[in-house]
């Protein structure tokens, strides 16, 4: 039953397209196909365009808060990109581009951050569990819905998002330790943007890497570079696959960095330099997969145009939707505690009800 | 149909029922597999319906209820066991952040029904951590419905009743009433979740227990009896929601009430029961509503714990400080 | 003395005079080095204190509760901070099964002189998670001092007496009056753990809140003022251990009582007071004590959470109910 | 500051003397020197004596119940004989032996079982931690006392012990990766018995070997043969030397066996088989060591009788210990849940009182 080491053991980050758009040497992987990292870059563009977009709508007041993943794009287009559409994605707060790109309604992402309700969306519609605030938890939801399938004989994988922070948590130990000993095809998938708010990585494992913690439940890690989305598609998609197979569980660490500060609410500058900033706007996943499709000729100006007008779109359309002043329904407060409202929920909703009906006939 | 079982075979019998009528039934947790658990409540459901349906998983409760909450989401029914009270406490995160909160954070899209099944509270002289009356953690958190029988009939009723739930419901299974043998109808209509009853009709005081404390409650109105007072005794059973109706009636009914429970008093289920009781029954009453309760302590080692749990002669103190003199 | 700063700063200002008086003060938890907290509580303590004596640690609730009751354990008064009420919960057995107990487990071999500061309640529009009122799992839990203030005063009072204390104190901060600025004489005797005060005084019915809830309950009484009606302000200040005499003597001289709150209501620190007030002012009492708390639901959204939350209103219509024709 | 993979990596168990009381031939580890097996092997002695008188007073009905260490004294002893006067012992509801051999009171360490009170000594005094029950908790309180040596600048150690099951809680998780970060002195000793009650170690993990999450969080992993006390002390002995060192802490599991149920409420026969145990028997802790000692002539018969003389004397001590009884005094029920009775204890103390004398009066 148990894993022999040297399956387990993580090696160096898996790199296939440098920071300046060029193949690495690694021919241990192979590139993913063309198509697929067209459609990646296509995704990548639009990805960004939500990040910024929702920042900007911040700072206009039209959210109360945005957690980007800005420089984290490439993280979020392999996620999406690797999965079929019976399989599950569980992200996290700041994985709204991740849902998006999974076929879910910005605008029902982003209601969350706008105040009107907890979770925007059908998490049944496009198998995108709702975004999940505290950390870690999410991850035993995965094994749950992976071991689901796995009981009804269903080829379904489950890619369970969290942070460098969260590999702290109980509940991540607990999780990667079901989905072993279940065999659950289960896909943990860290991006390692090596802060937690304020904390640096360094404060948070003294570990050789993220990716070993695989090691302590018999579960294969794996390194790789977050901002190559080609390797991350290589790599993910390999770990899907695996699961899909019925060989279990995988523990996937990406090397990213979150550009902008964990959200608007936050300083970055209280706790980390410039030139720290600086280095890892060179390693721009947009640029970079860019970069290397118009050197191989697989993207031209009018290819590139229209990606960037369908961002555009999609960008318009969050605006539109969160221009939108929906005010929910006072008695949404009571009609989604139990399936039927208790007789106390029926009190307070009526004591609410006179209220509101007292404070219309008093104006 | 009637036979004599005790709680703990009347809890197995419920969930042998569920796993048969149910295919997406499932019961995991701490010792639940060959075991049979450390009650024998799962006793032999690993044989019967294999180890897909009911199986052992690693020693995590967080885990435990993490992983029900999946199962839940996509398409089982999963009944988990918490070994003791106190150790149902690592899930806790679990229970109050997504259990009793994920049907609301969706409008309804998700529901969960899933049953955590905790053997609770003490009066067996176990050790500590193995006698915690925790119905507060879980009555104070809306989106749980939280159960407690007092007898092997409702046990089964009301763990049923849990099973078909399309909500989470905590059942509290008091640990000492496992092993006390009753005629039980197991035929009998299921009780619907919510529904108090009345144990013992009364006109000159109402008690109002749940759980372990309903037989100390019944027994108490029996010793009252010789004495020449009446009391009534409501068993309230379905903590969240509470039957206003039921047990305001007989409060009402009776003029006085003693609420009788085993956790600490403070910020308590008892608390809650004696703060509405106060007020919608307010003009009925001839007394204070008194508490019988737990003291304010952790609880106790064996030799003392007779000391700090409700008695018959403490409930009786109480019934006799309800003011009979401006009767 | 007095100067005219806000809660935050009135609970930096005290870990820093913590800090400076006693060497084995140490603060720690996520965010608070560096950073200063992301409400910027500890802000500058790093840099002044040094990385031993204000630390971040790896991002785990538990893990930062459990090591608290280590260092207590061996010399040090830890004072830590959860970094939202929500997630204090990963926590929960830390503290109900240690924190909690570890003195009386060891018949007083052990204290725990440790401090967690909960950034507590809503009204800030927060998103889930960030708004929960837990002050009932921790005030039904013994063996643990609960306290709230309501103002930047007591803030830093309270967070000294609380440091001071050989047992461990859950300290509520109410997020929401972080950033109210007030008049604060910080070399005002530290208000004694236990002891609640009258806020403002009045004739005609008594409201009893804390932390979050008295701005409300004065904003409240100020209203009815104007209305003709006399509305007497208690501030509990201390959950536990509950000040029965200042309450009660409150009650009984008007003869009525609402009880304020946010929390959900059912088996909430409101109840209990609801429940003692019904029981120990009871033949002082014109009418039924109400409760004025947070509805029995999840925490709502933002734009739904001002529906939700005590308010003003909602608290003079409790006040109109009380059955004035009876008086 | 992250450790490189190769120190992490535990490698086979360490056996010192075999299960026939023969050296092995590992060469990579020196025996503990003559006059330290002697003493072990007088504590087992000892350790083993306790165990049956314990269990011996559970059937009398003295004790309401014993988790006992029965086949894993190798590992009480070693964890105890390790130590210096100065550091610390974490033990759980299975290592009354080590707190014992530490030089608690027996009867203290067992009022518990009694029913008299929940810890029946001062932690101080011979700094043994509360035997702990709620799984893998009193790790994380390991963690902060060795961090509070560790701030004075004291040389303490602590030695934090728990089970193999015990290992999936997340306290185990946040522990580990706590005391790694801190570069806290504290060996983790995961006595590996191959249940959780009836949960075989399968149900709780696959990895390679639970010394393998020592991995995850930088901690050097080893694995050390739990019946053979020279390996045990050599092993424990190193650990705890290189965190007095400030090298931090290190994970050891050993891998023994629970001869006997969980507690006596246990029914082991529902999920062990009797050639199962027999096998363990083979390899008996005290036998074993008993037979390298005479074999090697460092033990004769005089010793051997004088070592057991006094193990009776301790087991006498027990029963007479455990044989008076004492009454709880009611108002330990209230005098300890603070520094000072709240209003509120005082009413309820009063209240108690009251019965009380009423009760007299009334007989
Ligand atoms: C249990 C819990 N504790 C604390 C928080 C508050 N919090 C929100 S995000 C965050 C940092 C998370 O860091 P990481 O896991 O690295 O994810 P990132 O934000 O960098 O994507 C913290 C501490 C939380 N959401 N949940
Ligand atoms: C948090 C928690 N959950 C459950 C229990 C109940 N329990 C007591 S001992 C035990 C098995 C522990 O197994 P292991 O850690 O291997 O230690 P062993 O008893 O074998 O020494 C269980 C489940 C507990 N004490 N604490
Ligand atoms: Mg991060
Ligand atoms: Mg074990």
């Amino acid at each position: 039953m148990t894993a022999a080491i040297d399956a387990l053991l993580p090696g160096e980050p898996v790199v296939l397209i440098d920071a300046d758009g060029a193949r690495t040497p690694d021919d241990a992987h192979e590139l993913p196909a063309a198509d697929s990292l067209v459609q990646a870059y296509r995704s990548l563009v639009t990805a960004r365009r939500i990040n910024d977009q929702a920042y900007a709508l911040v700072r206009q007041g039209r959210l109360a808060v945005y957690p980007s993943s800005h420089g984290q794009e490439a993280c979020q287009v392999a996620a999406a990109q690797v999965l079929g559409e019976d399989d599950w994605l569980f992200p996290t707060y700041r994985d709204t581009v991740a849902a998006v790109l999974r076929g879910v309604d910005p605008v029902g992402v982003l209601v969350l951050l706008k105040g009107d309700w907890h979770s925007g969306y059908d998490p049944y519609e496009h198998k995108v569990a709702p975004q999940a605030t505290p950390l870690a938890t999410q991850l035993l939801h995965a094994v749950g819905v992976a071991h689901a399938a796995q009981l009804r004989g269903e080829p379904a994988v489950v890619m369970a998002l969290c942070g460098d922070g969260a590999t702290s948590e109980g509940d991540f130990h607990e999780a990667l330790n079901f989905a072993a000993v279940f065999g659950a095809p289960v896909v943990f998938f860290v991006q390692n943007n090596q802060y937690a708010i304020s904390v640096p990585l360094a404060r948070q494992s003294v570990a050789p890497s993220l990716a070993h913690k695989g090691i302590g439940y018999g579960i294969p890690g794996r390194r790789v570079d977050g901002n190559d989305v080609a390797a991350l598609l290589s790599v993910l998609g390999a770990a899907v696959q695996r699961a899909r197979d019925g060989e279990g569980p995988q523990l996937v660490e990406a090397h990213t960095y979150r550009m902008q500060a964990h959200t608007n609410a936050d300083d970055a500058t209280r706790y980390r330099a410039d030139d720290e900033v600086a280095a890892w706007e060179r390693r721009d996943p947009v640029r970079r997969i860019e970069t290397y499709l118009r050197g191989a000729g697989l993207l031209d100006d009018a290819t590139a145009a229209a990606f960037a007008a369908e961002a555009e779109q999609v960008a318009a359309q969050v605006r539109d939707g969160l221009n939108t002043d929906v005010t929910p329904r006072p008695d949404d407060l009571f009609d989604h505690v139990y399936a039927r409202r208790t007789p106390q929920l029926d009190e307070q909703a009526a004591l609410l009800a006179d209220e509101l009906a007292a404070e219309q006939a008093g104006e | 149909m009637n036979q004599k079982i005790t709680m703990a075979q009347a809890l197995n019998q419920a969930l042998r029922d569920a796993l048969h009528a149910d295919p997406t039934v499932l019961v995991f947790g701490e010792d639940v597999g060959p075991l049979g658990g450390v009650f024998r409540i799962t006793d032999g459901l690993t044989a019967e319906f294999g180890e897909d349906r009911c199986f052992d998983t690693p020693l995590a409760e967080s885990g435990i209820v993490g992983m029900a909450v999946g199962l839940a989401m996509n398409g089982f029914r999963p009944v988990v066991e918490m070994q003791f009270d106190a150790f149902a406490y690592p899930a806790f995160e679990q229970v109050v952040s997504h259990v009793a909160k994920l049907r609301n954070r969706t409008r309804g899209a998700v529901s969960l029904p899933l049953v955590i099944r905790v053997p609770y509270a003490g009066g067996i002289g176990g050790v500590e951590h193995h006698c915690d009356s925790s119905e507060a953690y879980y009555a104070h958190t809306p989106g749980l419905h939280v159960l407690a029988p007092s007898n092997a009939e409702d046990a089964y009723g009301l763990l049923r009743a849990a099973i078909a739930s399309d909500d989470p419901v905590v059942l509290l299974e008091p640990k000492k009433l496992y092993w006390s043998k009753e005629e039980v109808d197991l035929t009998a209509a299921v009780p619907g979740i919510g529904r108090a009853v009345v144990r013992r009709p009364g006109t000159d005081a109402t008690l109002v227990a749940y759980g372990p404390s309903v037989p100390t409650a019944l027994e108490a109105a029996e010793v009252a009896a010789q004495e020449g007072r009446s009391l009534q005794v409501v068993d309230v059973r379905s903590i969240v929601p509470f039957d206003d109706e039921t047990v305001c009636a007989a409060v009402r009914s009776t003029g006085r009430a003693v609420v009788v429970a085993e956790a600490a008093g403070f910020a308590s289920v008892a608390a809650e029961i004696a703060a509405r009781v106060s007020e919608r029954c307010f003009h009925h009453l001839h007394a204070p509503v008194r508490r019988v309760t737990g003291f304010d302590i952790p609880y106790p080692p064996p030799k003392l714990e007779h000391l700090h749990l409700p008695s018959v002669d403490r409930i009786l103190d109480a019934v006799d400080d309800l003011q009979w003199e401006d009767a």
